[in-house]
Protein backbone atom coordinates (compact mmCIF):
# COMPACT_ATOMS: atom_id res chain seq x y z
CA UNK A 1 0.00 0.00 0.00
CA UNK A 2 1.01 3.40 -0.72
CA UNK A 3 -0.61 6.30 0.83
CA UNK A 4 -0.06 10.02 -0.55
CA UNK A 5 -1.17 13.05 1.00
CA UNK A 6 -2.35 16.14 -0.54
CA UNK A 7 -4.34 19.38 0.70
CA UNK A 8 -7.24 21.02 -1.62
CA UNK A 9 -8.64 23.83 0.15
CA UNK A 10 -9.66 22.95 3.65
CA UNK A 11 -9.54 19.29 3.09
CA UNK A 12 -6.95 16.69 3.65
CA UNK A 13 -6.99 14.41 0.52
CA UNK A 14 -5.15 10.60 1.01
CA UNK A 15 -5.17 8.71 -2.22
CA UNK A 16 -4.62 4.83 -1.16
CA UNK A 17 -2.94 2.85 -3.66
CA UNK A 18 -3.14 -1.22 -2.86
CA UNK A 19 -4.03 -3.30 -1.08
CA UNK A 20 -5.56 -1.96 2.75
CA UNK A 21 -5.01 -5.22 4.95
CA UNK A 22 -4.25 -6.68 8.18
CA UNK A 23 -0.57 -6.87 7.57
CA UNK A 24 -1.11 -2.96 7.12
CA UNK A 25 -3.94 -0.89 7.95
CA UNK A 26 -1.29 0.54 10.92
CA UNK A 27 0.05 2.54 8.10
CA UNK A 28 -3.27 4.12 7.47
CA UNK A 29 -4.20 4.54 11.32
CA UNK A 30 -1.18 6.22 11.84
CA UNK A 31 -1.37 8.58 9.02
CA UNK A 32 -5.05 9.70 9.97
CA UNK A 33 -4.00 9.68 13.58
CA UNK A 34 -1.64 12.63 13.20
CA UNK A 35 -4.44 14.53 11.20
CA UNK A 36 -7.14 14.23 13.36
CA UNK A 37 -5.97 15.50 16.38
CA UNK A 38 -8.10 19.18 15.64
CA UNK A 39 -11.32 19.63 15.84
CA UNK A 40 -13.51 20.17 12.54
CA UNK A 41 -11.04 18.71 10.35
CA UNK A 42 -12.67 17.45 6.68
CA UNK A 43 -10.76 14.51 5.19
CA UNK A 44 -11.48 12.92 1.43
CA UNK A 45 -9.98 9.04 1.14
CA UNK A 46 -9.75 8.90 -2.68
CA UNK A 47 -10.10 4.77 -3.18
CA UNK A 48 -9.76 5.20 -6.78
CA UNK A 49 -6.83 3.23 -7.02
CA UNK A 50 -7.48 0.74 -3.63
CA UNK A 51 -7.40 -3.25 -4.95
CA UNK A 52 -8.88 -4.47 -1.80
CA UNK A 53 -10.05 -3.92 1.47
CA UNK A 54 -9.94 -6.31 4.07
CA UNK A 55 -12.16 -5.59 7.40
CA UNK A 56 -8.96 -4.28 9.03
CA UNK A 57 -9.23 -1.98 7.00
CA UNK A 58 -12.58 -1.53 7.35
CA UNK A 59 -12.04 -1.02 10.93
CA UNK A 60 -9.91 1.87 10.99
CA UNK A 61 -12.61 3.75 8.63
CA UNK A 62 -15.14 3.43 11.19
CA UNK A 63 -13.23 4.50 13.81
CA UNK A 64 -11.83 7.19 12.23
CA UNK A 65 -16.07 7.92 11.19
CA UNK A 66 -16.90 7.70 14.70
CA UNK A 67 -13.88 10.24 15.90
CA UNK A 68 -13.92 12.82 13.06
CA UNK A 69 -17.95 13.04 13.36
CA UNK A 70 -17.82 13.62 17.42
CA UNK A 71 -15.50 16.48 16.43
CA UNK A 72 -17.76 17.88 14.13
CA UNK A 73 -15.73 17.26 11.43
CA UNK A 74 -16.56 15.24 7.76
CA UNK A 75 -14.90 11.91 6.27
CA UNK A 76 -15.55 11.68 2.96
CA UNK A 77 -14.78 9.05 0.43
CA UNK A 78 -14.39 8.67 -3.28
CA UNK A 79 -13.42 6.64 -6.20
CA UNK A 80 -14.69 3.63 -5.23
CA UNK A 81 -14.27 0.25 -7.98
CA UNK A 82 -17.53 -1.83 -8.56
CA UNK A 83 -15.83 -4.80 -6.45
CA UNK A 84 -14.83 -2.30 -3.67
CA UNK A 85 -18.53 -0.80 -3.58
CA UNK A 86 -20.08 -4.00 -2.84
CA UNK A 87 -17.61 -4.98 0.40
CA UNK A 88 -18.96 -1.70 1.47
CA UNK A 89 -22.44 -2.26 0.45
CA UNK A 90 -22.05 -6.16 2.28
CA UNK A 91 -20.55 -4.00 5.25
CA UNK A 92 -23.63 -1.52 5.60
CA UNK A 93 -20.57 1.24 4.91
CA UNK A 94 -22.68 2.23 2.06
CA UNK A 95 -25.11 3.78 4.38
CA UNK A 96 -22.85 5.71 7.12
CA UNK A 97 -20.50 7.25 5.08
CA UNK A 98 -20.69 10.26 2.38
CA UNK A 99 -19.28 8.74 -0.68
CA UNK A 100 -18.81 10.27 -4.00
CA UNK A 101 -17.99 9.18 -7.78
CA UNK A 102 -14.50 11.28 -7.53
CA UNK A 103 -12.17 13.90 -5.93
CA UNK A 104 -14.15 16.54 -8.02
CA UNK A 105 -17.42 16.08 -7.08
CA UNK A 106 -16.62 15.75 -3.06
CA UNK A 107 -14.30 18.88 -3.28
CA UNK A 108 -16.85 20.86 -5.10
CA UNK B 1 -1.60 -30.27 -20.03
CA UNK B 2 -3.11 -31.75 -16.63
CA UNK B 3 -3.68 -29.61 -14.60
CA UNK B 4 -3.33 -29.41 -11.03
CA UNK B 5 -6.90 -29.87 -8.47
CA UNK B 6 -5.17 -29.16 -5.02
CA UNK B 7 -3.16 -27.31 -3.53
CA UNK B 8 -1.70 -26.88 0.15
CA UNK B 9 -0.57 -23.58 1.72
CA UNK B 10 0.89 -23.68 5.18
CA UNK B 11 0.79 -20.24 7.45
CA UNK B 12 2.09 -20.09 10.54
CA UNK B 13 0.45 -17.85 13.66
CA UNK B 14 1.84 -14.26 12.72
CA UNK B 15 -0.03 -11.77 10.62
CA UNK B 16 2.94 -11.02 8.27
CA UNK B 17 2.00 -14.72 6.65
CA UNK B 18 -0.67 -12.99 5.78
CA UNK B 19 1.40 -12.29 2.90
CA UNK B 20 1.70 -15.73 1.68
CA UNK B 21 -2.52 -15.94 1.36
CA UNK B 22 -2.47 -13.31 -1.04
CA UNK B 23 0.13 -14.68 -3.29
CA UNK B 24 -1.63 -18.54 -2.93
CA UNK B 25 -4.63 -17.20 -3.86
CA UNK B 26 -3.20 -15.11 -7.52
CA UNK B 27 -1.13 -18.26 -8.18
CA UNK B 28 -4.85 -20.00 -7.66
CA UNK B 29 -6.73 -18.06 -9.93
CA UNK B 30 -4.10 -17.94 -12.63
CA UNK B 31 -3.98 -21.77 -12.27
CA UNK B 32 -7.60 -22.64 -12.12
CA UNK B 33 -8.19 -19.51 -14.52
CA UNK B 34 -11.27 -18.05 -11.72
CA UNK B 35 -12.35 -14.50 -12.53
CA UNK B 36 -10.92 -11.83 -10.39
CA UNK B 37 -13.59 -11.71 -7.92
CA UNK B 38 -14.08 -14.67 -6.75
CA UNK B 39 -10.92 -15.08 -6.17
CA UNK B 40 -10.69 -11.65 -4.25
CA UNK B 41 -13.60 -12.85 -2.20
CA UNK B 42 -11.80 -16.06 -1.67
CA UNK B 43 -8.72 -14.29 -0.39
CA UNK B 44 -10.95 -11.75 1.83
CA UNK B 45 -12.73 -14.61 3.22
CA UNK B 46 -9.37 -16.36 4.23
CA UNK B 47 -7.90 -13.48 5.57
CA UNK B 48 -10.90 -12.75 7.90
CA UNK B 49 -10.37 -16.58 9.41
CA UNK B 50 -6.83 -16.93 9.60
CA UNK B 51 -6.22 -13.24 11.13
CA UNK B 52 -9.07 -14.20 13.30
CA UNK B 53 -7.50 -17.65 14.40
CA UNK B 54 -4.07 -15.90 14.85
CA UNK B 55 -5.73 -13.17 16.80
CA UNK B 56 -8.16 -14.61 19.42
CA UNK B 57 -7.12 -18.98 19.42
CA UNK B 58 -3.99 -19.41 20.82
CA UNK B 59 -3.71 -19.65 24.52
CA UNK B 60 0.00 -20.09 24.82
CA UNK B 61 3.14 -18.07 22.45
CA UNK B 62 3.85 -20.67 20.71
CA UNK B 63 4.42 -21.35 16.67
CA UNK B 64 1.24 -23.18 15.38
CA UNK B 65 0.58 -24.49 11.89
CA UNK B 66 -2.74 -23.44 9.97
CA UNK B 67 -2.90 -25.56 7.11
CA UNK B 68 -5.61 -24.72 3.79
CA UNK B 69 -6.42 -26.81 1.26
CA UNK B 70 -7.84 -25.87 -1.63
CA UNK B 71 -9.37 -27.98 -4.34
CA UNK B 72 -11.27 -27.71 -7.83
CA UNK B 73 -13.79 -29.36 -8.08
CA UNK B 74 -16.38 -29.25 -11.57
CA UNK B 75 -18.43 -26.46 -10.49
CA UNK B 76 -17.34 -25.14 -6.96
CA UNK B 77 -13.86 -24.40 -5.00
CA UNK B 78 -13.84 -25.77 -1.89
CA UNK B 79 -11.18 -24.69 0.44
CA UNK B 80 -10.99 -26.35 3.93
CA UNK B 81 -8.99 -24.56 7.08
CA UNK B 82 -7.22 -26.56 9.72
CA UNK B 83 -6.13 -25.05 13.00
CA UNK B 84 -5.08 -26.32 16.73
CA UNK B 85 -6.55 -23.17 18.58
CA UNK B 86 -8.88 -23.57 20.71
CA UNK B 87 -12.55 -24.47 19.48
CA UNK B 88 -14.48 -22.37 17.91
CA UNK B 89 -17.75 -22.46 15.83
CA UNK B 90 -18.49 -19.17 13.80
CA UNK B 91 -21.93 -20.56 12.85
CA UNK B 92 -23.05 -21.10 16.09
CA UNK B 93 -21.00 -17.93 17.87
CA UNK B 94 -23.25 -15.26 19.18
CA UNK B 95 -21.72 -12.47 17.54
CA UNK B 96 -23.25 -9.97 15.04
CA UNK B 97 -22.10 -6.83 12.45
CA UNK B 98 -24.52 -3.78 13.68
CA UNK B 99 -25.11 -3.52 9.98
CA UNK B 100 -27.85 -1.09 10.05
CA UNK B 101 -27.33 1.01 12.84
CA UNK B 102 -25.77 4.51 12.20
CA UNK B 103 -22.45 5.13 12.86
CA UNK B 104 -22.43 6.62 16.13
CA UNK B 105 -24.11 3.21 17.29
CA UNK B 106 -22.04 1.16 15.51
CA UNK B 107 -19.78 -1.31 17.11
CA UNK B 108 -16.48 -2.05 15.53
CA UNK B 109 -15.67 -5.00 14.66
CA UNK B 110 -17.40 -8.36 14.05
CA UNK B 111 -17.13 -7.70 10.00
CA UNK B 112 -14.99 -11.05 9.62
CA UNK B 113 -17.35 -13.27 10.12
CA UNK B 114 -20.28 -11.25 8.42
CA UNK B 115 -17.64 -11.72 5.61
CA UNK B 116 -17.65 -15.36 5.54
CA UNK B 117 -21.44 -16.22 5.55
CA UNK B 118 -22.18 -13.67 3.13
CA UNK B 119 -19.40 -14.24 0.17
CA UNK B 120 -19.35 -18.08 0.46
CA UNK B 121 -22.06 -20.16 -0.44
CA UNK B 122 -22.03 -22.59 2.23
CA UNK B 123 -19.72 -23.28 5.32
CA UNK B 124 -19.53 -26.30 7.62
CA UNK B 125 -17.19 -26.51 11.18
CA UNK B 126 -16.24 -29.75 12.72
CA UNK B 127 -14.01 -30.63 15.75
CA UNK B 128 -12.01 -33.51 15.59
CA UNK B 129 -9.85 -34.25 18.67
CA UNK B 130 -7.45 -30.95 19.13
CA UNK B 131 -8.47 -29.49 15.71
CA UNK B 132 -11.45 -26.94 13.98
CA UNK B 133 -11.69 -27.64 10.50
CA UNK B 134 -13.36 -25.31 8.38
CA UNK B 135 -15.05 -26.39 4.92
CA UNK B 136 -15.99 -23.41 2.53
CA UNK B 137 -18.07 -23.99 -0.70
CA UNK B 138 -17.88 -21.42 -3.52
CA UNK B 139 -19.62 -21.59 -6.64
CA UNK B 140 -18.06 -21.18 -9.88
CA UNK C 1 2.74 -11.63 21.75
CA UNK C 2 0.31 -13.34 23.74
CA UNK C 3 -3.03 -12.13 25.24
CA UNK C 4 -5.01 -14.09 27.64
CA UNK C 5 -8.47 -13.16 28.64
CA UNK C 6 -10.21 -13.77 31.85
CA UNK C 7 -13.24 -12.33 33.85
CA UNK C 8 -12.70 -11.39 37.74
CA UNK C 9 -16.36 -10.26 39.08
CA UNK C 10 -17.51 -7.61 36.99
CA UNK C 11 -13.38 -6.25 35.53
CA UNK C 12 -11.84 -7.78 32.29
CA UNK C 13 -8.43 -9.07 32.87
CA UNK C 14 -6.12 -9.20 29.98
CA UNK C 15 -2.31 -10.72 30.69
CA UNK C 16 -0.06 -9.62 27.86
CA UNK C 17 2.91 -11.78 27.62
CA UNK C 18 6.05 -10.79 25.53
CA UNK C 19 6.80 -7.70 23.17
CA UNK C 20 3.81 -5.30 21.91
CA UNK C 21 5.03 -3.28 18.82
CA UNK C 22 4.19 -2.52 15.34
CA UNK C 23 4.37 -5.62 14.06
CA UNK C 24 1.58 -6.92 16.18
CA UNK C 25 -0.16 -4.36 18.21
CA UNK C 26 -3.47 -4.90 16.05
CA UNK C 27 -4.13 -7.71 18.01
CA UNK C 28 -4.44 -5.92 21.19
CA UNK C 29 -6.41 -3.43 19.32
CA UNK C 30 -9.28 -6.42 18.02
CA UNK C 31 -9.80 -7.34 21.58
CA UNK C 32 -9.93 -4.27 23.21
CA UNK C 33 -12.51 -3.16 20.57
CA UNK C 34 -14.59 -6.25 20.79
CA UNK C 35 -14.48 -5.63 24.58
CA UNK C 36 -15.28 -1.48 24.26
CA UNK C 37 -18.08 -1.54 22.91
CA UNK C 38 -20.10 -1.16 25.83
CA UNK C 39 -20.56 1.43 27.94
CA UNK C 40 -18.54 1.34 31.83
CA UNK C 41 -16.74 -1.60 30.91
CA UNK C 42 -14.22 -2.37 33.23
CA UNK C 43 -10.40 -3.36 32.21
CA UNK C 44 -7.69 -4.26 33.53
CA UNK C 45 -3.83 -4.46 31.26
CA UNK C 46 -1.98 -7.03 33.51
CA UNK C 47 1.67 -6.30 31.97
CA UNK C 48 3.11 -7.83 34.68
CA UNK C 49 4.50 -10.29 31.52
CA UNK C 50 5.00 -7.56 29.23
CA UNK C 51 8.75 -7.39 27.91
CA UNK C 52 9.22 -4.44 25.52
CA UNK C 53 6.62 -1.97 24.22
CA UNK C 54 6.79 1.18 21.34
CA UNK C 55 4.79 3.65 20.55
CA UNK C 56 2.46 1.52 18.25
CA UNK C 57 1.55 -0.54 21.30
CA UNK C 58 1.45 2.89 23.94
CA UNK C 59 -1.08 4.42 20.86
CA UNK C 60 -3.22 1.80 21.24
CA UNK C 61 -3.41 2.50 24.89
CA UNK C 62 -4.30 5.70 24.46
CA UNK C 63 -6.87 5.60 21.76
CA UNK C 64 -8.84 2.69 24.23
CA UNK C 65 -8.71 5.23 27.51
CA UNK C 66 -9.93 7.79 25.77
CA UNK C 67 -12.72 5.60 24.34
CA UNK C 68 -13.57 3.73 27.26
CA UNK C 69 -13.19 7.28 29.69
CA UNK C 70 -15.79 8.94 27.67
CA UNK C 71 -18.49 5.59 27.72
CA UNK C 72 -17.59 5.80 31.85
CA UNK C 73 -15.89 3.11 31.74
CA UNK C 74 -12.59 2.48 33.90
CA UNK C 75 -9.08 1.02 32.02
CA UNK C 76 -6.36 0.11 34.69
CA UNK C 77 -2.93 -1.40 34.41
CA UNK C 78 -0.63 -3.38 37.05
CA UNK C 79 2.52 -5.02 37.02
CA UNK C 80 4.50 -2.86 35.41
CA UNK C 81 8.69 -3.70 35.23
CA UNK C 82 10.94 -0.96 35.82
CA UNK C 83 11.75 -0.77 32.81
CA UNK C 84 8.40 -0.78 31.38
CA UNK C 85 7.38 1.57 33.55
CA UNK C 86 10.27 4.29 32.47
CA UNK C 87 9.06 4.21 28.88
CA UNK C 88 5.47 5.13 31.06
CA UNK C 89 7.39 8.34 32.74
CA UNK C 90 9.06 9.38 29.82
CA UNK C 91 5.84 9.33 27.81
CA UNK C 92 3.70 11.09 30.52
CA UNK C 93 1.16 8.05 30.72
CA UNK C 94 2.27 7.24 34.17
CA UNK C 95 0.12 10.55 34.85
CA UNK C 96 -3.24 9.69 33.06
CA UNK C 97 -3.69 5.69 33.90
CA UNK C 98 -4.96 4.39 36.81
CA UNK C 99 -1.60 2.14 37.57
CA UNK C 100 -1.76 -0.21 40.29
CA UNK C 101 1.25 -2.74 41.71
CA UNK C 102 -0.07 -6.16 40.85
CA UNK C 103 -3.67 -7.65 40.17
CA UNK C 104 -4.78 -8.00 43.65
CA UNK C 105 -4.10 -4.75 44.23
CA UNK C 106 -6.56 -3.69 41.52
CA UNK C 107 -9.32 -5.54 41.42
CA UNK C 108 -9.91 -5.19 45.54
CA UNK D 1 38.89 -13.32 20.45
CA UNK D 2 38.96 -10.50 18.59
CA UNK D 3 35.06 -8.96 18.58
CA UNK D 4 33.74 -7.06 15.60
CA UNK D 5 33.10 -3.87 16.74
CA UNK D 6 31.04 -2.75 13.19
CA UNK D 7 27.65 -4.17 12.39
CA UNK D 8 25.36 -3.36 9.27
CA UNK D 9 21.61 -3.99 8.84
CA UNK D 10 19.53 -3.98 5.63
CA UNK D 11 15.76 -3.51 5.98
CA UNK D 12 12.82 -3.26 3.43
CA UNK D 13 10.20 -1.07 3.51
CA UNK D 14 7.73 -3.40 5.04
CA UNK D 15 6.22 -3.47 8.98
CA UNK D 16 7.24 -7.24 9.12
CA UNK D 17 10.79 -6.52 8.40
CA UNK D 18 10.86 -4.86 12.19
CA UNK D 19 11.41 -8.26 12.98
CA UNK D 20 15.03 -8.57 11.99
CA UNK D 21 15.81 -5.35 14.09
CA UNK D 22 14.62 -7.65 17.28
CA UNK D 23 16.94 -9.86 16.55
CA UNK D 24 19.76 -7.95 15.81
CA UNK D 25 19.62 -5.96 18.68
CA UNK D 26 19.77 -9.11 20.40
CA UNK D 27 22.65 -10.48 18.91
CA UNK D 28 24.37 -7.25 18.87
CA UNK D 29 23.97 -7.08 22.84
CA UNK D 30 25.17 -10.37 23.59
CA UNK D 31 28.66 -9.88 21.12
CA UNK D 32 29.23 -6.32 22.59
CA UNK D 33 27.73 -7.60 25.87
CA UNK D 34 25.82 -4.44 26.38
CA UNK D 35 23.44 -3.95 30.06
CA UNK D 36 19.98 -5.39 28.70
CA UNK D 37 18.18 -2.12 29.45
CA UNK D 38 20.92 0.02 26.68
CA UNK D 39 19.77 -2.94 24.16
CA UNK D 40 15.99 -2.21 24.53
CA UNK D 41 16.35 1.41 24.57
CA UNK D 42 18.13 1.06 21.20
CA UNK D 43 15.61 -1.24 19.41
CA UNK D 44 12.57 1.08 20.99
CA UNK D 45 13.94 3.74 19.19
CA UNK D 46 15.30 1.90 16.05
CA UNK D 47 11.81 0.58 15.70
CA UNK D 48 10.28 4.04 15.77
CA UNK D 49 12.53 5.75 13.39
CA UNK D 50 12.32 3.22 10.77
CA UNK D 51 8.56 2.60 10.72
CA UNK D 52 8.51 6.19 10.45
CA UNK D 53 10.59 5.93 7.13
CA UNK D 54 7.98 2.82 6.28
CA UNK D 55 4.70 4.65 7.13
CA UNK D 56 5.40 8.31 6.01
CA UNK D 57 8.44 8.71 4.04
CA UNK D 58 8.07 7.25 0.85
CA UNK D 59 5.60 8.50 -2.46
CA UNK D 60 5.67 5.46 -4.40
CA UNK D 61 4.67 1.61 -3.77
CA UNK D 62 8.37 0.01 -4.55
CA UNK D 63 10.79 -1.72 -2.51
CA UNK D 64 13.34 0.61 -0.58
CA UNK D 65 15.94 -0.18 1.29
CA UNK D 66 16.94 1.23 5.17
CA UNK D 67 20.44 0.82 5.91
CA UNK D 68 21.79 0.82 9.54
CA UNK D 69 25.05 1.07 10.90
CA UNK D 70 26.20 -0.07 14.05
CA UNK D 71 29.55 0.75 15.77
CA UNK D 72 31.09 -0.03 19.28
CA UNK D 73 33.56 3.10 20.16
CA UNK D 74 35.37 2.84 23.81
CA UNK D 75 32.44 4.45 25.48
CA UNK D 76 29.68 4.53 23.34
CA UNK D 77 27.52 3.09 20.57
CA UNK D 78 26.82 5.17 17.58
CA UNK D 79 24.15 4.11 15.03
CA UNK D 80 23.43 5.48 11.47
CA UNK D 81 20.36 5.02 9.78
CA UNK D 82 20.19 5.76 5.62
CA UNK D 83 17.19 5.70 3.65
CA UNK D 84 16.11 7.38 0.66
CA UNK D 85 12.92 8.43 1.32
CA UNK D 86 11.92 12.54 1.04
CA UNK D 87 13.69 14.87 3.25
CA UNK D 88 13.18 14.74 6.57
CA UNK D 89 15.01 16.10 9.47
CA UNK D 90 12.95 15.12 13.10
CA UNK D 91 15.44 17.96 15.02
CA UNK D 92 13.55 20.31 12.97
CA UNK D 93 10.11 18.91 12.23
CA UNK D 94 7.74 20.63 14.34
CA UNK D 95 5.97 18.05 16.07
CA UNK D 96 4.94 17.64 20.32
CA UNK D 97 4.14 14.65 22.23
CA UNK D 98 1.62 16.70 24.66
CA UNK D 99 3.14 14.48 27.25
CA UNK D 100 1.64 16.66 30.01
CA UNK D 101 -1.87 17.26 29.38
CA UNK D 102 -4.92 14.96 30.70
CA UNK D 103 -5.89 11.91 28.51
CA UNK D 104 -9.18 13.41 27.06
CA UNK D 105 -6.82 16.85 25.48
CA UNK D 106 -3.55 14.38 24.55
CA UNK D 107 -3.62 13.80 21.02
CA UNK D 108 -2.53 10.48 19.47
CA UNK D 109 0.93 10.04 18.32
CA UNK D 110 4.11 12.38 18.30
CA UNK D 111 6.23 9.48 20.80
CA UNK D 112 7.64 8.32 18.53
CA UNK D 113 10.59 11.32 17.68
CA UNK D 114 10.21 12.11 21.59
CA UNK D 115 11.57 8.81 22.29
CA UNK D 116 14.63 9.32 20.49
CA UNK D 117 15.14 12.57 21.41
CA UNK D 118 14.68 11.37 25.17
CA UNK D 119 16.88 8.63 25.12
CA UNK D 120 19.54 8.81 23.13
CA UNK D 121 22.38 11.46 24.32
CA UNK D 122 22.83 12.76 20.58
CA UNK D 123 20.68 12.94 17.33
CA UNK D 124 22.40 14.56 14.38
CA UNK D 125 20.90 14.95 10.62
CA UNK D 126 21.92 15.40 7.29
CA UNK D 127 20.55 14.97 4.10
CA UNK D 128 23.02 13.56 1.04
CA UNK D 129 21.81 14.09 -2.50
CA UNK D 130 18.69 11.85 -2.13
CA UNK D 131 19.61 10.56 0.99
CA UNK D 132 18.60 11.01 4.85
CA UNK D 133 21.34 10.31 7.28
CA UNK D 134 20.25 10.12 10.84
CA UNK D 135 23.44 9.22 13.66
CA UNK D 136 22.26 8.32 17.13
CA UNK D 137 24.56 8.15 19.67
CA UNK D 138 24.54 6.13 22.82
CA UNK D 139 26.63 6.51 25.78
CA UNK D 140 27.71 3.21 27.42
N1 LIG E 1 -10.75 -18.53 15.67
C1 LIG E 1 -11.37 -17.89 16.69
N2 LIG E 1 -11.19 -18.31 17.97
C2 LIG E 1 -11.81 -17.70 18.99
N3 LIG E 1 -12.62 -16.63 18.87
C3 LIG E 1 -12.85 -16.15 17.63
C4 LIG E 1 -12.23 -16.74 16.48
N4 LIG E 1 -12.65 -16.05 15.39
C5 LIG E 1 -13.46 -15.08 15.83
N5 LIG E 1 -13.59 -15.12 17.17
C6 LIG E 1 -14.45 -14.23 18.00
O1 LIG E 1 -15.48 -13.74 17.17
C7 LIG E 1 -15.52 -12.31 17.19
C8 LIG E 1 -15.97 -11.74 15.85
O2 LIG E 1 -14.99 -11.97 14.84
P1 LIG E 1 -15.00 -11.07 13.53
O3 LIG E 1 -16.35 -11.13 12.92
O4 LIG E 1 -13.86 -11.48 12.66
O5 LIG E 1 -14.79 -9.57 14.04
P2 LIG E 1 -13.60 -8.89 14.87
O6 LIG E 1 -12.37 -9.75 14.79
O7 LIG E 1 -13.42 -7.58 14.19
O8 LIG E 1 -14.12 -8.73 16.27
C9 LIG E 1 -14.10 -11.90 17.61
O9 LIG E 1 -14.09 -10.63 18.25
C10 LIG E 1 -13.70 -13.03 18.55
O10 LIG E 1 -14.21 -12.75 19.85
N1 LIG F 1 10.73 9.68 8.11
C1 LIG F 1 9.70 10.55 8.10
N2 LIG F 1 9.33 11.16 6.95
C2 LIG F 1 8.32 12.05 6.93
N3 LIG F 1 7.59 12.40 8.01
C3 LIG F 1 7.90 11.83 9.19
C4 LIG F 1 8.97 10.89 9.30
N4 LIG F 1 9.05 10.51 10.60
C5 LIG F 1 8.08 11.19 11.26
N5 LIG F 1 7.39 12.00 10.43
C6 LIG F 1 6.28 12.91 10.82
O1 LIG F 1 6.44 13.21 12.18
C7 LIG F 1 5.25 12.90 12.91
C8 LIG F 1 5.58 12.47 14.34
O2 LIG F 1 6.22 11.21 14.34
P1 LIG F 1 6.19 10.32 15.66
O3 LIG F 1 6.73 11.15 16.80
O4 LIG F 1 6.89 9.03 15.41
O5 LIG F 1 4.65 10.06 15.99
P2 LIG F 1 3.49 9.33 15.14
O6 LIG F 1 4.12 8.48 14.08
O7 LIG F 1 2.79 8.54 16.16
O8 LIG F 1 2.64 10.44 14.59
C9 LIG F 1 4.53 11.86 12.07
O9 LIG F 1 3.13 11.88 12.29
C10 LIG F 1 4.90 12.29 10.66
O10 LIG F 1 4.02 13.30 10.21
Amino acid sequence: MNITLSKVGETNVLQIEGRLDTTNYGELEHHLSSLTNNDEIKILLDLDKLEYISSSGLRILLMFLKKIKAADGRFMLCGLSSDIREIFEISGFINIFEIFENQDAALK
Amino acid sequence: MQRMNKVQLIILNDVGELRKLHIACENMAAEWLLPEKISMNINLVLEEIISNIIFYSYEDDLEHEITIDFRKENKEIIISITDDGKAFDMLSADVSADIDKPAEERKIGGLGIHFVKTLMDSVEYRREGSLNILTLHKNL
